[in-house]
This record gives C-alpha cells, structure tokens and sequence, in this order.
C-alpha cells in the first residue's frame, strides 16, 4: 500500500492523475447507481464514519505512540493519522470558497445589466475583489516595492480601517440600546439596568473617585470597584457556567442525533 | 514618474488618506442609510472577498494542495480535487444526493467532535464547582491528595452564594416537565433574575471595549491622519471639522425631532 | 483534554446513551415540553411580516459547520416551512463559505417539504462574506434596503449581534433572537423584542416542530442535567465535609 | 408637559450619536486633556511595574505585540505605556510580532517616542519584524537568536547592531514582553517562560483577561495588565500623561453620558406615567 503512493514526476505524474480522475467518474457512476430508496443511507454510513472517527480517537485508551511527523506523543492508534485527515479536510473545505464566489458574482453580475444605481455599487465590487485578488496574490508569488506598497494602500488604507470601523460603530448602537433599553419596566429590567450601571462606576476613574469617602475598612467592600470585581468574578461565573451546563448538554444531544441520523423534521433528516 | 516610484515615495501620506475616507464614508450610515454607505459598504464587500479568495489560496490551497500536488509530484492529491468538486453537484438535480454525502462526511466530523469539545468546555467546570461551604483550617500534602488550601468565613460565604446562584439558574433550564411545584417556581423565577443581575455586568463591562474602539478611531482621525495631512495644528484642525460635522448632524437631528419613523419605538 | 480520561471515559457515554434511549423510546409517547416565550412569538413575527408584504431575515451567524450553526438551521427550516405557506420572502445570509452549500439545500428542503419547491430563491440565500464586519456591514444593508419586516438571529453570534439588533430595530422590524454565546445575549435583550436564553436554544427545535424523537431529545438532556446536578451537590458536600477526601474525587474527574 | 416629557424618552437616536462622539472628542482638546482623575492601581498592574522594575538597567528584553488596527484601542494604549517604561529603565529591547501590521505599528509608535527618552534605532532597540509559526520560530530562538532572526525590519543583519551586544540565546533574555489581543501568549509561557524562566509580563484585551489570570495566580505571567484601565493604571504609576490618560477621560466622559441618559429616560417614563396617571383620575373624576 505505502508502496503505490510515491511522488512522481513529468509523464508519470500525468497518467497517475488522469488515473485518479478515471477512478472517481467510474466510482461516482457506480454510486449513481444506487436506488433513490438507499441514499439516503449511504449518506448517513458516511456521517457515521467522519464521527465515529473523531469519536474513537478520544475515547480509545492512551498509549505512547510514534508518528510520522510529530514524534514521540501521546495518543492512541488513531492519533498519528489526526494531522493528514484534518489536512484533507482543510483542502477540501477550500474549495467550498468557490461556491461562495459563484453565489456573489451571480447575484452582482445580475444587478450589473440591470444598470442604474445598484449596477454602480456592483461594479464597485467586482473592481474591489479583483483588486484585492490581484494584489494579494502577487505581494506572495512576486514580493517587491510595487506589489507591497498596494497591498499596504488596500489592506492597511481600506480593509483594516473598514473593519474597525464598523466595529467601532457599536459604540454609537451601545449608547441608544441602552438608553432605550434600561427602564424600570419591569423587576427584571430594573436588575439589568442596576447591574449595569455599578459595573459601569467602577471601571472608570469618576466613578472610582465617588466612593473613595468611604473608608472605614468594613465597608470598603462598598466601594464600586470591589462590587463590580465581586459581580464580574462570583455572581457573574456562577450564573455563566449553570447557563453553560444546559448549552454543553444540548449540544451533545444534537451531536448525536445529528452523528446516528436520528435528527427529524428538517434537512439533516436526509431523504437523500 | 513611475506608479511604483511614485508609490515609494507617498505611500506612507496615501494610507492615512484612505483611512479616513473610509472612516467618514462608513459612519454616513449613523445619519441614515445613503448613497455614500453603499458605496463604502460594496467595496468593503469586495476587498473582503479578494482577500479571502488570495488567502485561501496563499495560505491553505498553494502550500498544502498545489505545491506537494503539483511540484512534489504527490498525485494522490488529486483526490481531494474529485472530493471538492463534489460540493458543486448542489447544483445538478439528477447528482444533487452526491454533495449530501460530501456535506455528510463534514457533518459526521462536527459531530463526532463534539465530545472533545464537551469535555474541554464542560468538564472543568464541574470539579471547579466543587466549592467548600463550611470553613476550615489547611491541610498539608500527603499521600494521594495534594496540599489544600484553608477555608475562611467569608470564603465559605461567597461559595454559598456561588452554589445558590449556579443551583436556582440551572433549574430555570428543565423543560419536559411543568414546575408546579412552589419551590421549584421559586428557584426558576430566581434563576433568571439573577441571570439579568449578570447580564446587566456583561453589558456593563463591555461598554468599556467598545468606547474604547471609537476612541481609537478618534485618535485615528486626529492624530494620525490629522497630523498626516496638515501638519502640528492638524488634530485641532480635524478636531473642529469633526465638531462642526457633529453640530450639524445635531441640529438636523434636533429640527426633525423624534419623528423619525424607525427611531426609538419605546 | 486531547483523549478522555477514566472518568469521561465511564461518563459521557453514559450520558450519551440515556439521550439515545429516550429518543428511541420516544418515538411513540406524547412528550410535555414547557412554554417558552420567544419562540411563540415566531409565528406572530412571521404574521407581521406576511400582512406587511415585506421579507424576512433568518440569520444562522458567523459559524462554520459545526453544532450550534446546524441547530440554527435548524430553526431557520422551521421558520421557512411555516412562512412558505404564506409566501412570505426569507432572505438568508451566509457567512462561512462551507456553511453556504447546506444552508442552501436546508433552505430548499424547507420549501419542498411544504410543497412550494417554485417560492425557493438561490439568490435569497446569499453568501456575503466571511469576514465578520463586511459580513455585518453587508447584513445592514440588507436590512435597511429590503426594509425587513422581521428579524430571526439564531446561532454564533460576536461583537456583530447589536449591529444587527440594533439595524433591525431601526427600520422597526420585529426580533427574534437566541444564541450559544452566553455574552451577546445582554444586547439581544436590550434591541430584540423577544430572546431565548441558553440552551432554550437547543431545545427550539423540538420546542417548534413537536417532533417525538426531539422532544425525546429534551427528557434526556433533562436526565442528563439532573445527573449533572446531582454530581455537583454530591461533590459540594463531599468537600465541605471532609476536604481530602472532596479532593481525591476532583481528581479522579480531572484525571492526571 | 407630558409632550416634552415623552420626547425626553423617545430622543432621536442620532442626537445621541452627536452626544457621545462629543464625549468623546471633547477631551482630546487641550484645555481637557491635562485633567487626570486618580484611578486605583489593580494588584496584577503592580506587579506588573515592580516586574520591569526589578529588570538590571542595560539588560536586553524581547518585546512582542501580536496586535492590529481591529485592537489597537486597548493594546495600542497599552504598548504605548509599556514602551515608556522600558525606555525610562534604560532597557535594550527587540520588537517581535506574529501579526504583520503589529510590526509597522509598533515601529511608528517607537519612532514617536524615543525622541523623548533619548533612544536611537539600532543603538537601544530593533525591531525583528513579523514571523509566522511561533513553535518553530521560538524553538530555534532560543538556541541561537543571531542565525534565527538573521537580519532586521529594515535589513542589517543584527550582528552588526549594537543594541543586540552580548545577546546570543534564551539564557541572555531578561524578560519578555507580551501584548496580546489573543492566546497565543501561551507560546511565550512554553517555549521561553517555562523552560528558561525568562519572567514574562502580558498585557491582553479586557475580553481576553479573565482566561489569563489563572497563569497570574500560578505565577507564570509575573505581572498584566487588563485591557485599557491596566494601560491607564499603568500611566499613573509612571506619573505620564499618555494616550491612556486622554482616552481615561473619554471613557469616564461617555460612560456618565451613558448613565445620564439612562437616568433621564427612566425620570421622564415615571413622571409621564403618574401624569398620564393623574389625567386618567381626572377623567375619570369627569365621567363619573
């Protein structure tokens, strides 16, 4: 087996990936030929696999073992193979990017022949990603002053700049939800309006120095830095991790349901 | 001049120039949704695009499929091509099933993961809930245990209260049957007030992040750019362009009143 | 944790097999499930959104293929299955390119299933981008352009969750929104109308659906949560009453 | 009455937006600029202080920042404060970065200061640039730094650069510096903390900060700062007035607006109800 897969070169290389490409039309048309009926079983015998794999790999005893790139480690007999899967894996992944630039060049060359103001904004898209595509693909294969001035004008000018810009416009969205928001509607907007405020005093200087009076060392505790320590480490953590129990365990449970087919009611239902 | 001469020269004054056009041209939106926003917001579409097609391939496609397929001769490779080409069938009625089983094979994998992400996520947790309710004095190593650490009063009061907490909202997530029951009414009532007491601190801290992040953007605007473009007096210079745009979005703001039709439904 | 230790090795297929056993032997009973709040309310924001005439905006967030993102598809076939009756226009944003393609034949299937395959728009699922602020730039437009009528934000959601909120809220859209990310939830609370909190995320699709193999899902992952506590009280009391001993048995859970 | 008293609940949102970006912006103004409101100094930023504190003046130091434009608001700050002290210490210190925008960042904000501090480029600090794979990279450091990092940002090959004099592995390294907006901080605890006891002080994001004060307790960060109030702290303990300080009184600025605003709105909703309560009675007074 180790044997067969050895690198090749020149006309060598070219049959064996024509070989390859033959394999898989001849095997793709022998599944074709599997009843309607049976699909959707095939399709859940691979589900199952792809999990059992990962599965096993946790839960079989570990032994010492020897891989093939990472030395000595610790794991069982499925563990030297983790890095090449996860590989194959990330490849094939990749070429799901392609699915994704189909789906915008689609919907944008649409809007382009249509004209008017939307075929402007489309254009603007298609001039940016070719742009960006150029640019970023040449400062790796062809790295000089040029090619590194434009992609420091494209990524560092523009596309860093944009991120955290629309990141910083929360700011401005933080400031109306909670004006709006925090009214003592109800007790469980007044608990989250309260909360919120002594949080907020104690993280800034101002808010600091309003109960700095304080000093009596029993009562030190009231000051809203050491209130909103107390909140965000013991009242906080507990609340976060009963909340993270019932998450952990749901999740599990689609997991599974999702891993041995038993999943109903939606698309992973799997007719096939 | 050349472009690339000319770059050499000016890149440093362009970046700054294009940040904050980009800046201003994004922050329209607060106004309201305009020409301007759309323009910023479709390029910003495109670049992030280019750049996750070059990274995908510079990063993940060209190191790790096409140089050892291609270049090293490694032609089994060619499979993961066949498995990738797969995914496109979605779009064939007669071979549609045929990208199920592709999408299966990453299901079953997210799936069978979820175990290990089980443990490490939840796991800890529950030996860290293990919180000593009454105090005590330290107990030194010895054979199988390892030191422990004393237990004060006002230790074992906080764990109280940390058990309370995590008991009262954990009993706020059952759901197959109906809490008749009185007390567990109460524990579950309880249970999502006090998720509201950490949800308001959550809220509360990270305020903090986000100013934070506009600040930056400020200082952006008037420092770096500003002194970029017009020298020592630049910030002051942005400073009061910034304020005179501010005051006029204001007065605008405050002539059409609340009457803004999708503004602060209370 | 990299391999599972004694401990999870006896445990987590324990717990594991009580989940499998109540789905299978529920595959007959008629199961109870509690009353939750915001997930009533998606028939009413599906309502709104069909007197209206205006689309709707099912958002399944930033993940890849993994857990919490196929539970959100999972909610997004259902509320596509029920708008489909009445024509309502969903409009699904994507965000991971390997997400796209089962977002896009779950959306199908949706409409299939109700018998509509015709209302089934390739281009309203719509990937946008994979980057988290172009993506959420993207979803603004999107809602202040098709002038969203209502708003569904249901799987991974980061700092993006008030832009979205906070959007939809400005062009008056109704919200209904659940996440696993226990931090975002404070700004859903703040500028959706409605919110589901914690594993009410999980529970949302048997919740919806009614079906007797997810509603045994949700007996099991009761058990299974009862079992948790009971371990946590029993561990709580073994420290505080004898301490070494409490600490013999943390270790056995940690393992080495 | 009743009116205003319903327009104070319902204020268009884009007058709050005018509101905090004058909050904001105000402060960075001058006649703002020099007020400094005392903060408390957090036990993890002082040890942080006393960390660098106890580093022998002249001894080389590794300064990593691993962050971009997206964090620059809080870890910006914080390099900025760091940085001061670094050169008031009269320490010798690299820049090494894992993010390729950290390196031009931090080399514009070295640039700016060391005028002030009497540093030179090459003389008292380098900057080794942007490296990818920290595992390998930090394995062969730690053998050998001259023929791992080969040459600098702007090409001389560091042999040649008085500030690395006497620098030639892990065991030459005084202490390491880290400013982080993600995880990888626990290659700085693996590969050079842990197995040469190189004392390492981390600054992280407010988000990231409570995952890392486990390795604070087990004393494998010898000091933190936490997010942006760390860099603020930090100010103060060295008596500057830096970036933090400026963006301390913004953040006390926005945070009262937010909580006036709250305050209003919630004054104007209960007055609105008892008056609306109070007409109700009246009409009803009427009818009856």
């Amino acid at each position: 087996m180790a044997s067969l897969f050895v690198p090749a070169k020149g006309g060598a290389w070219d049959i064996r990936v024509v070989g390859v490409f033959a394999l898989c039309v001849l095997l793709f048309a022998l599944l074709q030929l599997t009843p309607k009926q049976y699909r959707k079983y095939v399709i859940q015998f691979v589900t199952l696999i792809a999990g059992l794999y990962y599965a096993l790999e946790f839960f079989w005893p570990i032994s010492h073992v020897t891989g093939p790139t990472k030395g000595e480690a610790e794991g069982n007999f499925l563990t030297p193979s983790m890095e090449q899967i996860s590989d194959w894996l990330t490849i094939i992944a990749a070429f799901t990017v392609g699915l994704g630039v189909i789906n915008l060049s689609m919907v944008h060359s649409k809007r382009l022949t249509k004209g008017g103001n939307t075929a402007f904004n489309s254009l603007v898209f298609f001039l940016a990603t070719l742009a960006m595509v150029v640019v970023g693909v040449l400062k790796k294969s062809h790295p000089n002053s040029l090619t590194s001035n434009l992609y420091q004008i494209l990524f560092d000018g523009a596309l860093t700049t944009l991120d955290a810009t629309m990141f910083s416009i929360i700011a401005f969205y933080i400031v109306s939800a909670s004006y709006r928001a925090f009214r003592v509607r109800s007790t469980e907007a007044t608990i989250l309006l309260i909360t919120a405020v002594v949080v907020m005093l104690g993280q800034i200087a101002v808010g600091q120095a309003l109960t700095r009076g304080i000093h009596s060392s029993t009562l030190q505790v009231l000051h809203f830095e050491v209130v909103r320590d107390w909140i965000l480490t013991l009242a906080n953590a507990a609340a976060v991790r009963a909340i993270g129990f019932g998450l952990g365990i749901g999740g599990l449970a689609v997991a599974l349901r999702i891993w041995l087919g038993l999943e109903r009611g939606s698309y992973f239902d799997g007719q096939g | 001049m050349s472009l690339s001469s000319y770059l050499d020269a000016h890149v440093l004054h362009i970046v700054p120039w294009v940040g904050a056009i980009c800046t201003l041209g994004l922050y329209s939106v607060l106004y309201k949704e305009n020409k301007i926003f759309r323009f910023f917001e479709h390029l910003f579409l495109g670049l992030a695009t280019g750049y996750m097609i070059a990274t995908t391939w510079n990063d993940v496609l060209l190191p790790k499929w096409w140089t050892p397929f291609h270049d090293e001769g490694k032609w089994w490779l060619a499979f993961a091509l066949a498995a990738g080409a797969l995914y496109y069938l979605i779009y064939s009625k007669k071979y549609n099933w045929m990208a199920r089983m592709i999408i299966g094979l990453f299901l079953g994998a997210s799936a069978g993961q979820q175990f290990q992400i089980f443990v490490n996520d939840v796991w800890p947790q529950i030996y860290k809930s293990f919180k000593p309710l009454v105090p005590h004095a330290a107990i030194a190593a010895a054979s199988g245990h390892p030191a422990i650490k004393a237990v004060t009063t006002s230790d074992a009061i906080n764990n109280i209260i940390f058990m309370v907490i995590l008991l009262c909202v954990m009993s706020y997530f059952f759901f197959s049957f109906e809490q008749k029951n009185s007390f567990l009414k109460g524990t579950a009532k309880s249970g999502r007030w006090l998720m509201m007491f950490t949800f308001g601190a959550i809220f509360g801290s990270t305020i903090m992040a986000r100013l934070a992040l506009l600040i930056d953007r400020m200082d952006f605007l008037l420092n770096d750019f500003g002194s970029d473009a017009f020298g020592d007096n630049g910030p002051k210079i942005v400073l009061v362009g910034l304020l005179a745009l501010t005051g006029l979005v204001l007065y605008l703001g405050l002539k059409k009143g609340g009457d803004d039709p999708g503004a602060d439904v209370v | 944790m990299h391999h599972a230790n004694l401990a999870v090795q006896l445990l987590l297929p324990a717990f594991s097999l009580i989940i499998i056993i109540t789905i299978l032997a529920a595959r007959r009973k008629n199961l109870f499930i509690r009353r939750i709040q915001g997930l009533s309310a998606i028939d009413e924001a599906i309502g709104r959104a069909t007197e209206m005439g205006r689309p709707m905006l099912c958002s399944i967030g930033l993940g890849s293929i993994d857990v919490p993102t196929l539970q959100a598809l999972s909610i997004t076939s259902y509320i596509i299955r029920n708008s489909a009756r009445f024509n309502t226009r969903a409009i699904v944003p994507v965000a991971d390119p390997q997400i796209f393609p089962v977002a896009e034949e779950a959306v199908r299937e949706a409409y299939v299933a109700e018998g509509r395959p015709d209302q089934y728009n390739p281009e309203d699922v719509r990937f946008l981008s994979d980057r988290q602020f172009a993506f959420a730039s993207a979803v603004s437009g999107i809602l202040y352009r098709e002038k969203v009528a209502a708003s569904f934000l249901f799987g991974t959601f980061y700092a993006e969750a008030l832009i979205f909120s906070e959007t939809g809220q400005q062009v008056g859209a109704i919200q209904v929104a659940g996440t696993q990310m226990t931090t975002q939830i404070p700004f859903f609370i703040a500028s959706c109308d409605y919110v589901i909190i914690g594993d009410e995320f999980y529970a949302a699709s048997a919740y919806l659906s009614r079906e007797p193999t997810l509603l045994g899902s949700i007996v099991g992952q009761d058990i299974v949560k009862g079992l948790l506590l009971a371990l946590i009280v029993g561990g709580t009391l073994l420290v505080s009453l004898n301490p070494v001993v409490g600490a013999t048995f943390s270790a056995f859970l940690k393992g080495k | 009455m009743v009116k205003l008293l319903h327009t104070l609940q319902t204020v268009d949102r884009r007058v709050l937006y005018a509101l905090l970006l004058l909050s904001v912006t105000l402060p960075f103004m001058p006649t703002f600029s020099n007020i400094k409101v005392p903060v408390k100094i957090s036990p993890s930023t002082q040890k942080l202080y006393d960390t660098i504190e106890s580093i022998p003046e002249d001894s080389f130091i590794i300064f990593g920042t691993d962050w971009s434009a997206g964090t620059r608001g809080e870890n910006g700050a914080q390099t900025e404060a760091l940085m001061r002290h670094v050169m008031k210490k009269k320490l010798r210190f690299a820049v090494l970065c894992f993010d390729p925008q950290a390196a031009t960042l931090t080399q514009t904000m070295a640039e700016k200061l060391q005028k002030q501090y009497g540093y030179s480029e090459g003389e008292n600090w380098c900057n080794w640039g942007y490296r990818v794979q920290e595992q390998l990279f930090f394995k062969a450091l730690a053998n050998n730094i001259v023929s791992t990092v080969k040459a600098d940002t702007r090409g001389r090959a560091i042999e040649t650069l008085p500030v690395m004099r006497g620098v030639t592995s892990a065991k030459d390294v005084k202490l390491l510096v880290n400013i982080n907006p993600t995880n990888s901080y626990t290659y700085y605890i693996q590969y050079l903390q842990g197995p040469y006891h190189i004392p390492l002080v981390f600054a992280p994001t407010a988000v990231m900060a409570p995952e890392a004060f486990n390795y604070l307790d087990s004393g494998q960060i010898a000091g933190m700062l936490n997010g942006l109030t760390g860099a603020i702290e930090y100010e103060q303990i060295l008596n500057v007035v830096g970036r933090a300080t400026k963006d301390s009184n913004c953040l006390s600025a926005a945070h009262l607006l937010i909580i006036f605003l709250m305050i209003m709105g919630n004054i104007a909703m209960l007055l609105e109800k008892r008056a609306a309560k109070a007409n109700a009675a009246m009409h009803l007074g009427g009818q009856v």
